[in-house]
């Protein structure tokens, strides 16, 4: 009799333990989700960023590249790419070659990495520059430690 | 379980031991207010360890358990303090 | 086999294996494009590739953890399934849906987060589909004997199911985006979706080794109890570089370290019961998944994950091939072996054969194990040496990339041991051994 | 606590439920890795955390030491009447310890709220971080102790009671490790 009861305290200590992490790791991420919401004041999601996105997901881009990090390792980190196109210091000169870049592609090169070639409407293709141009602002801590990515 | 008294007498002597390693917290910074610091704090564990969870009824395994913790800690900190002013 | 009913797990099983081939066959593809860039680039683009690749997994995985509680829930419940004909229903809605989704992401109809790409119908027939799993499963639960083993079943079922919820929100802001989809991805591989392990594991030392239920259940209350303790606040490691304060830094290393705990005690707990059991169970070949599945849990998720779990270090390494390294590693020990050890020591049972074909089945483990570990050491030293390029010394990522094309290539062939070792595991699940063999294996007598 | 049925093996050889032994362990892993990270990481940064620490009252930390070591000694003296069989003693004596960890709480959101309205956020740098981390992970378990305690005064038994103060020990046990790091060495 005590056994079962001892294995049923256990059972309750696990709910109540795992219960505890959990109410800790929501309180955490509402701070955070806070801290974002700060952010968005001065790096505010216009609706071509959220379009960019958009455009972004269309295409499945996060299946070859990562942004900040997260992807699928195949092609290059895109998260600062507006950084490593220069955009900070002449926006213009980035947001040219970042689309004609894309359309560009697939380079036909033999032996490279073949991106591929996607219908992208002139109107789209700013909304995605936008939306890297306000991932390149978010506060990633530092990462990544190269402008390489 | 432990007697009253035996509680009674683990209470006072953390009490004691706090009011202690304030003092000498406050009265200098040397390496002596550290140690007193830190040996208070870990003696105070095992205080809280032996009387208050009775771990001297506790078989040696772990016993052994809680004093590498704490002796891993007290190293820990105070090594991590001596490369400061070492540092410094 | 007890129950009648059980016998429908055979579906999920099934469907499962015939999964589990597709993704490793598009894993030989996606391979094969990363070594020669120009290979279907038209037809088939590595984005498609990978999403049917990573996709095809999570579903069979899922499609086992279903087909394993069919079979086990019955066994520990004491009791017939709630309904046979909607599990078979569930299972044809979830065959086709799956199905769907891969035709429809050859013809780029897709969504665009990183396996999250179904489109919205499938996800909401996927939470159909869950509800209906979730209903026959607990009705059968509450007619029947509760046991731990499927109380906390049942716990990280319901667990993948709300936190699947999590899928269908999609806000315009990259960072909260990226805080919820780990609501799904962390939450279930290294929350809820131990529970599964834990408990399918529990199971399964109950009746192959005979040792006491009472101290299988102690063993995974402890098991489970250290993950979830670690495991939930662990989340802290994913939230270091997308937009999050810095204080995850800290969370993050502190509770992802502790993660090794439970898959340690995972591979105590598994050695302790065969060596205290003693039995020889007929079934070595789902002996050997078990044991085999805790070690390579405790390396792939344990040990691998460590590796790179440390702020400082996952600064350099995040986002490289270290990455791929203990995805791979972590993803076969923990949920492809748990898989397979529930179909190697059920389909038997089912098909009401002796064990069979287990020299065959054995022969898979080993190949399949050692493809997947030469893989995983390929990717790690891609990843070493990609982190220093790329990280520290600033080189492009495509200049980086033709560096590693040899242990690309090395990836690749152990991708091509993998595939046989599969198709080896598969046959000897699926064809009946010879009539000989059988009254062999049958023979041997329990030590 | 520990006839042949109920066999936990070692665990079965500490106070209370062994699950609560789980967690009071992980939860001694947690701190004890917070506090070689704090250790570390002012020698990384002598000046901030020297500049920072100032600014903490050791005062304050000493009353909460004293707070939370009489309120342990309360709920050990609980689990001696439960164990002589004086379930309304125990009650009164787990009523007495949950009080005195009330003001253990008291004192501390003073204590925030004052450093909050001198500046220091969990973002302010990597002291602060810590501290706010630290104190306060420290302080759910301190809330979770509470929760405990409601649920051991409604249902008393022997078994529910140790395990109860096996874990507000624990929190005991941490704090008066974190004061002499956190608060006292400087």
């Amino acid at each position: 009799m005590s056994e079962i009861l001892t294995k049923a305290a256990a059972r309750n200590i696990f709910y109540g333990g795992t219960a505890f992490f959990f109410i800790v790791f929501v309180g955490l991420v509402a701070h955070s989700v806070s801290t974002v919401n700060d952010m968005e004041k001065s790096n505010p999601v216009t609706p071509s960023v959220a379009a960019g996105k958009l455009v972004w997901e269309k295409h499945a881009c996060i299946d070859c590249h990562t942004i900040m990090g997260e992807g699928a390792y195949f092609a290059p980190e895109l998260g600062n790419v507006w950084v490593r196109y220069n955009g900070r210091e002449d926006a213009a000169a980035a947001r040219d070659g970042l689309k004609n870049w894309i359309k560009s592609q697939p380079s036909g090169v033999e032996g490279r990495r073949q991106m591929p070639h996607f219908e992208i409407s002139e109107q789209e293709l700013d909304d995605l520059v936008d939306f890297f141009k306000w991932t390149s602002e978010v506060n990633t801590q530092n990462w990544p430690p190269k402008v390489s990515g | 379980m432990p007697s009253a008294f035996t509680l009674l007498r683990a209470w006072g002597l953390m009490m004691a031991l706090t009011g202690l390693s304030l003092w000498a917290a406050i009265s200098d910074q040397s390496i002596a207010s550290t140690l007193a610091a830190m040996g208070a704090g870990v003696l105070k564990a095992v205080l809280i360890l032996w009387a208050y969870l009775n771990l001297r009824r506790s078989p040696s395994g772990w016993k052994a358990v809680f004093g590498v913790f704490l002796i891993a800690i007290a190293l820990i900190v105070l090594g991590a303090f001596w490369v400061g002013k070492i540092v410094k | 086999m007890k129950y009648d009913s059980q016998k429908v797990a055979l579906y999920y099983f099934a469907g499962a294996l015939v999964l589990f081939v597709a993704q490793i066959l598009f894993g030989l593809v996606i391979g094969t494009i990363v070594v020669l860039p120009n290979t279907l680039s038209e037809l088939l683009p590595f984005n498609i590739a990978r999403m049917i690749h990573t996709n095809a997994l999570i579903v069979w995985l899922l499609m086992g953890f279903f087909g394993a509680s069919y079979y086990l829930i019955p066994e520990e419940a004491e009791t017939e399934l709630y309904s046979t004909r909607l599990a078979i229903v569930q299972f044809w809605l979830f065959l086709i849906g799956a199905a769907a989704a891969v035709v429809g992401y050859l013809f780029h109809i897709h969504e665009g987060r990183e396996f999250l790409e179904q489109p919205l119908w499938i996800k909401l027939a996927i939470v159909v589909v869950a509800l209906m799993f979730l209903f026959n499963i607990t009705m059968t639960v509450l007619k029947g004997r509760k046991t731990a083993i499927t109380n906390i079943l049942l716990l990280g079922l319901w667990g993948i199911a709300v936190f699947f919820l999590f899928s269908l929100y999609n806000p315009a802001n990259l960072i909260m985006d990226k805080i919820f989809w780990w609501w799904v991805v962390h939450l279930w591989v290294e929350g809820v979706w131990e529970l599964v392990m834990a408990s399918i594991l529990a199971f399964l030392m109950i009746k192959l080794t005979g040792v006491d239920r009472e101290v299988v259940e102690k063993w995974l209350y402890v098991i489970i109890g250290l993950a979830l303790f670690s495991g939930i606040l662990g989340t802290g490691h994913h939230y270091y570089w997308i937009g999050t304060p810095g204080y995850w830094q800290w969370i993050g290393s502190v509770f992802s370290t502790l993660e090794v705990a439970p898959f340690f005690a995972m591979v105590v707990f598994t050695f302790m019961m065969v060596w205290k059991g003693g039995r020889a169970h007929p079934n070595k070949a789902a002996l050997l998944w078990s044991l085999g599945c805790s070690v390579f849990a405790f390396f792939g998720a344990g040990v691998w994950g460590f590796l790179h779990t440390l702020a400082p270090v996952n600064y350099i390494t995040h986002g490289t091939q270290i990455t791929a390294a203990h995805g791979h590693l972590a993803f076969y020990g923990a949920y492809v072996m748990i898989n397979i050890a529930i179909m190697t020591y059920a389909m038997p049972n089912i098909l009401k054969r002796e064990p069979y074909n287990q020299l065959l089945n054995m022969w898979g483990f080993w190949i399949t194990s050692s493809g997947v570990t030469f893989m995983t050491f390929a990717l790690t030293f891609a990843g070493v040496v990609q982190s220093h390029l790329q990280r520290v010394l600033g080189m492009g990522f495509m200049e980086v990339q033709e560096q590693l094309s040899l242990f690309y290539w090395m990836r690749l062939g152990a991708g091509l041991a993998t595939f046989i070792g599969v198709v080896l595991i598969v046959w000897s699940l699926v064809v009946p051994g010879k009539a000989k063999q059988v009254g062999r294996v049958a023979a041997q007598p329990a030590e | 606590m520990s006839d042949d049925t109920e066999n936990w093996g070692a665990l079965s050889e500490l106070p209370g439920n062994p699950l609560m032994w789980v967690l009071i362990l992980s939860e001694l892993m947690v701190f004890g890795a917070f506090f070689a990270a704090f250790s570390v990481s002012r020698v990384l940064h002598p000046a901030m955390f020297l500049a920072d620490q100032v600014r903490l009252d050791r005062l304050v930390g000493g009353v909460n030491t004293m707070l939370l070591l009489t309120s342990g000694l309360a709920a050990a003296l609980a689990v001696n009447a439960r164990g002589m069989g004086d379930i309304r003693r125990c009650r009164l004596w787990l009523g007495g310890a949950a009080l005195l960890g009330l003001g253990f709480l008291g004192v501390k959101l003073a204590e925030y709220s004052d450093k909050a309205a001198q500046g220091f956020g969990i973002e302010t740098d990597t002291f602060w971080t810590l501290f706010y981390l630290m104190t306060g992970f420290h302080a759910a378990h301190v809330v979770l102790g509470l929760v405990i305690m409601a649920i051991v005064v409604w249902k008393p038994s022997l078994e529910n009671v140790e395990t109860c103060v096996s874990f507000w020990h624990m929190v005991d046990l941490i704090w008066v490790l974190l004061y002499p790091i956190v608060y006292l060495i400087r």
